[in-house]
């Protein structure tokens, strides 16, 4: 038994870009048939939670970017372990996508912003990347439909542009005022990394400071990693319930990883390490990725290691030196 | 205010947007470099109660300067002191709500109707074709803020006729409600167009140079425009950085030289005139 | 020149009863031409912000309740100067909109939950209150799309009801799963009056605790009162911008009020007074909400007066004493 | 466990609830009352793992109790040591999401389809009608919530055929899909209807009865319920209330009797059975 139709609303223009699939009542189930919600502690290693949770092909959203609390220990990890094929939310970020392209993990990647530096611009034209057209609000945007449970967002921007065209986007007449709107899809990807400042062995998880998207990128995703500075007592977390930014049964795995933003900063922990940061910059401007990924991530097992062997107790000591702001940074 | 000697074309685009600054309005910096640098000059110099916000939610800071290099977004420095802290959507959907009466921003490509191209070069697909970074930002700013001033070079390779791709919404077409036929807020859209050499408006959605600095001619800018953009009856003459403009951008805000140097070539003042 | 459509989306039931225009460009007009900007001092007296702000016939949302962290000093006013013709929305509330529509200024209630006391039962019969049928998180999506600056609002609930067919809702069919999805309109009130914990001269905000729907109440209204136990220094803003719950720009006026909550609890500062809740429920199930204005509402010029002449210290200072909850509820 | 040998039959109920709280699931409690009382009494006794939501948004709480009168959501001793504080649209997105389990609410009419009427009594709109105060939370919790536990009286005036206005949806008309074609999520919808007589469950989307407390009969039962609701093959036959439920409703949770009195009917164990 259908339901008649009473009327309808136009379509005006769509763009006509593959999108990831848009499914809200099989998210609802993957959550119902996946995510704990007892308080079950879900601390492990990063090696465990990125074989665990991390697979080929999935689509892949890491939270702000690999120079601001960035899940850089997480990312490394992704190329450590040669993940391939991943779809990438490319929003809000610089060097990233040229550092995932350059190791050869990704072969979609939606638009916000990202530097377009060598191994992208030659993975584009060798036809190994597939670039979708988006940006950083419009991709947020999605992120929030996804986090709402939703199939889709309105947004007032976007529309007119060739990026609408090479995308998901629909323009609709809305039929509260008859004017036209711009709808894009939810998204919900398959995994979210996200580097947060605390978070107790649940996931119950605080950012302090601003950010891009991270309550989005938990709650759309079907799998969460939260990789933390430090890991605290659920009792601070329950001293202080308006600071918790992510709640616990959106979170898969925790991984605690001091430095985990390293060579990047984590406002309120420590300040960036300049040299890696233009060493990064360096890699992706040079097509040198492969160099960067040999010194920094592959000789190394885990982050820790590389902090240890790669890096040292002075340059640590020098981010955290460099980090003078505290206000606002604590609960 | 002393004529300052001797600086940057990059220098003279900031000082300009820093002079159009007013006090009690609200600014959507994109990134950070020029269109941020501007705004902390205006607010410095011109109009201390102008508000601005950032891409990560950061609402009316008073940001500790100097920025670390490269570190300008989600930074504890340029959130320091704000009103308050939100995320990406914070920025989104006030602009939606029609709380930014600026938006600042540079690019790459910009054509007769504001249309900004951050994608690409060339044919979108094509083989040829050079890619970049994409709109970030700049697209809700384009197209939710009221008035968007854009910084650009004056090259004929940024300034065409037609964008290879609009990347964010000027007048697009440039017919009249083709932004609203698109689901854009209406009364938004393209308010100036700032240059090292030039300030452009628009007269019907149509880009129309409105001043020029001293060291070039009309001619000279048109020179460096794709196509001929509308001229105003009266081209007005932009006064020169004074030594105090220059003085805070290179002490206080962009002590690295990173933005002011980013662009190479200097004017100095021969005793006379000013020459490139 | 219009655009031609390129395919249509069906409308597949929608709802008859009148809901508050949606005018989402009209809406950013307002906040272009109406909104200050600037770091100006919105301090002024309840009379001075409710003679100003609300006018007969608006459409005024609260936010929390008589109960709990109520802007009752706020509502006491819009009373005492005999405001009429409202259209409330009665969502997560208990006395409130039969204390409302007792004291004759309301004429219409978008309907989410209250006690449907004699005022009210009467107000139906006689025809002189129209009841709108939505639910509490329905009210609450429908203001969080007007504080995003939509024309309408998706949720997976409340279709197949009959509050749905005496709503504004649409049920239509999503483009992205081809599915029903239901749509109710934004809702932009012309006014809402909101109680918080601290505030500052310009408006910026802190709720500490739990909420409603505070912050989508003032990024939606045209016109925002926001009532403060405490007026903090700008200062003490900027050393927690993580703590503003509402920004400066969406605020109209500011109005110093402690124990504005009264007879209601505002969490973290007191407790609720046991007699004064007990009277307020007394008199609207007894019909007797003249008697109950008349005792605490127009003996007195404000709410400050009424506090000292029919409060006292006493009962105060225990509403102080009953808040034995501290923790979470400070910056 | 001893059973107790006095008691209310809103304890009754409160108790079978209570007696359904499982580890590791969450439950959307609606409002405070009965449904809020049978989760933290299950809690106690049953399953301290299980962890529940309320509708301003508090995570999973330890609240101070016992709860001031009438002062449950919002009020700091309800919220006390959450894991989360958030606002309405927290709850009513994570339960969109799927993350709520159970939803439980109590109500004023429930139908064979466990549609669920709290809006009016008799036609919306005439004279005649009575108006109550409409879904609440409620709308969203059986939408939302993967599973709903309802709880009410046994009285025919309750127990109808068919509500007179559908609040929040049960099977709608009870045919198969009617959830989806409204836009509800699938695989949604009413499990258990509780009263202080009986457990009702549902076969394809009917109302069935399935347990009875030992002091009344089916008979009794279906002489309160305006239709013939199906009858299980076996209906098992409840546990009264034990001391420690009981001693834990009256000296923890309900010390004012707020709930515990609201129904006035009592249940005593006269030496040889329990009578009314």
């Amino acid at each position: 038994m259908s339901t008649p139709s009473i009327g309808s609303l136009e379509i005006l223009a769509e763009g006509d870009s593959p999108y990831f699939p848009v499914d809200p009542d099989g998210f609802r189930a993957w959550v119902r048939d996946n995510k704990d919600r007892s308080l079950r502690s879900k601390l492990m290693s990063e090696k465990d939670a990125v074989e665990r949770l991390v697979g080929d092909g999935d689509y892949l959203t890491y939270d702000c970017n690999y120079l601001m609390r960035g899940p850089n220990s997480l990312l490394h990890e992704v190329i450590r372990q040669k993940k391939k094929d991943l779809w990438i939310a490319g929003k809000f970020t610089y060097v990233d996508v040229a550092l995932l392209v350059g190791a050869g993990c990704v072969s979609k990647v939606d638009c916000g912003f990202f530097i377009a530096a060598a191994p992208v611009q030659k993975a584009v034209r060798d036809g190994r990347l597939e670039v979708f057209e988006y940006s950083n609000v419009v991709m947020t945007a999605r992120l929030q439909a996804g986090a709402m449970g939703l199939p889709f967002a309105s947004v007032r921007s976007f529309g007119g542009t060739d990026g609408f065209m090479n995308s998901g986007a629909k323009l609709i007449r809305d039929p509260y005022t008859n004017k036209p709107i711009t709808v894009v899809p939810a998204l919900n990807p398959d995994v979210s990394v996200i580097h947060v400042n605390q978070a107790d062995i649940y996931g119950n998880a605080r950012v302090f400071g601003t950010g891009i998207a991270h309550e989005e990128c938990a709650l759309a995703s079907r799998k969460v990693i939260v990789s933390a500075e430090e890991i605290v007592d659920t009792e601070e977390i329950r001293r202080d319930p308006g600071r918790t930014s992510i709640p616990y049964y959106a979170v898969d795995a925790v991984v605690e990883s001091p430095f985990g933003g390293f060579p990047g900063a984590c406002p309120g922990d420590y300040g960036s390490d300049t040299a890696g940061v233009m060493e990064i910059f360096g890699a992706i401007s040079t097509d040198n990725v492969d160099a960067y990924v040999e010194k920094w991530i592959t000789p190394f097992d885990e982050h820790s290691e590389m902090l240890e062997k790669g890096v040292g107790i002075k340059r640590l000591l020098e981010m955290k030196r460099r980090e003078v702001v505290k206000e606002g940074y604590s609960a | 205010m002393i004529r300052a000697e001797a600086f940057s074309e990059r220098e003279v685009a900031m000082c300009i947007v820093a002079r159009m600054v007013e006090p009690g309005r609200t600014y959507w910096a994109a990134g950070g470099g020029t269109p941020l640098y501007s705004i902390l000059l205006g607010k410095k110099l011109y109009a201390a109660d102008a508000q601005y916000i950032t891409e990560d939610g950061v609402i009316a800071p008073e940001p500790m300067l100097p920025f670390e290099p490269m570190m300008t977004m989600v930074a504890s420095r340029a959130g320091y002191r704000a009103l308050s802290w939100g995320t990406m959507n914070t920025v989104g959907i006030h602009s939606q709500l029609g709380f930014m009466d600026y938006g600042v921003l540079n690019t790459l490509q910009v054509d007769q109707h504001g249309n900004i191209n951050s994608t690409v070069l060339g044919e979108y697909g094509s083989d040829t074709a050079r890619r970049f970074g994409g709109p970030g930002g700049a697209d809700t700013i384009a197209a939710c803020c009221w008035r968007t001033i854009l910084i650009t070079d004056q090259e004929k390779r940024k300034f065409v006729r037609q964008v290879d791709f609009i990347s964010s919404p000027g007048f697009l077409d440039g017919t009249l409600g083709a932004r609203e036929r698109a689901g854009l807020p209406s009364d938004t859209g393209p308010w100036r167009v700032v240059t090292p050499w030039a300030v452009y408006d628009y007269l019907d959605r149509k880009l129309r140079l409105l001043a020029r600095v001293p060291w070039v001619t009309v001619e000279e800018i048109l020179e460096e425009c794709e196509w001929k953009p509308l001229v105003a009856d009266e081209v007005e003459v932009l006064e020169p950085p004074t030594e105090e403009e220059l003085e805070i951008l290179r002490t206080e805000l962009d002590v690295r030289g990173q933005t002011t140097d980013a662009s190479g070539s200097w004017i100095t003042w021969d005793g006379e005139r000013y020459v490139k």
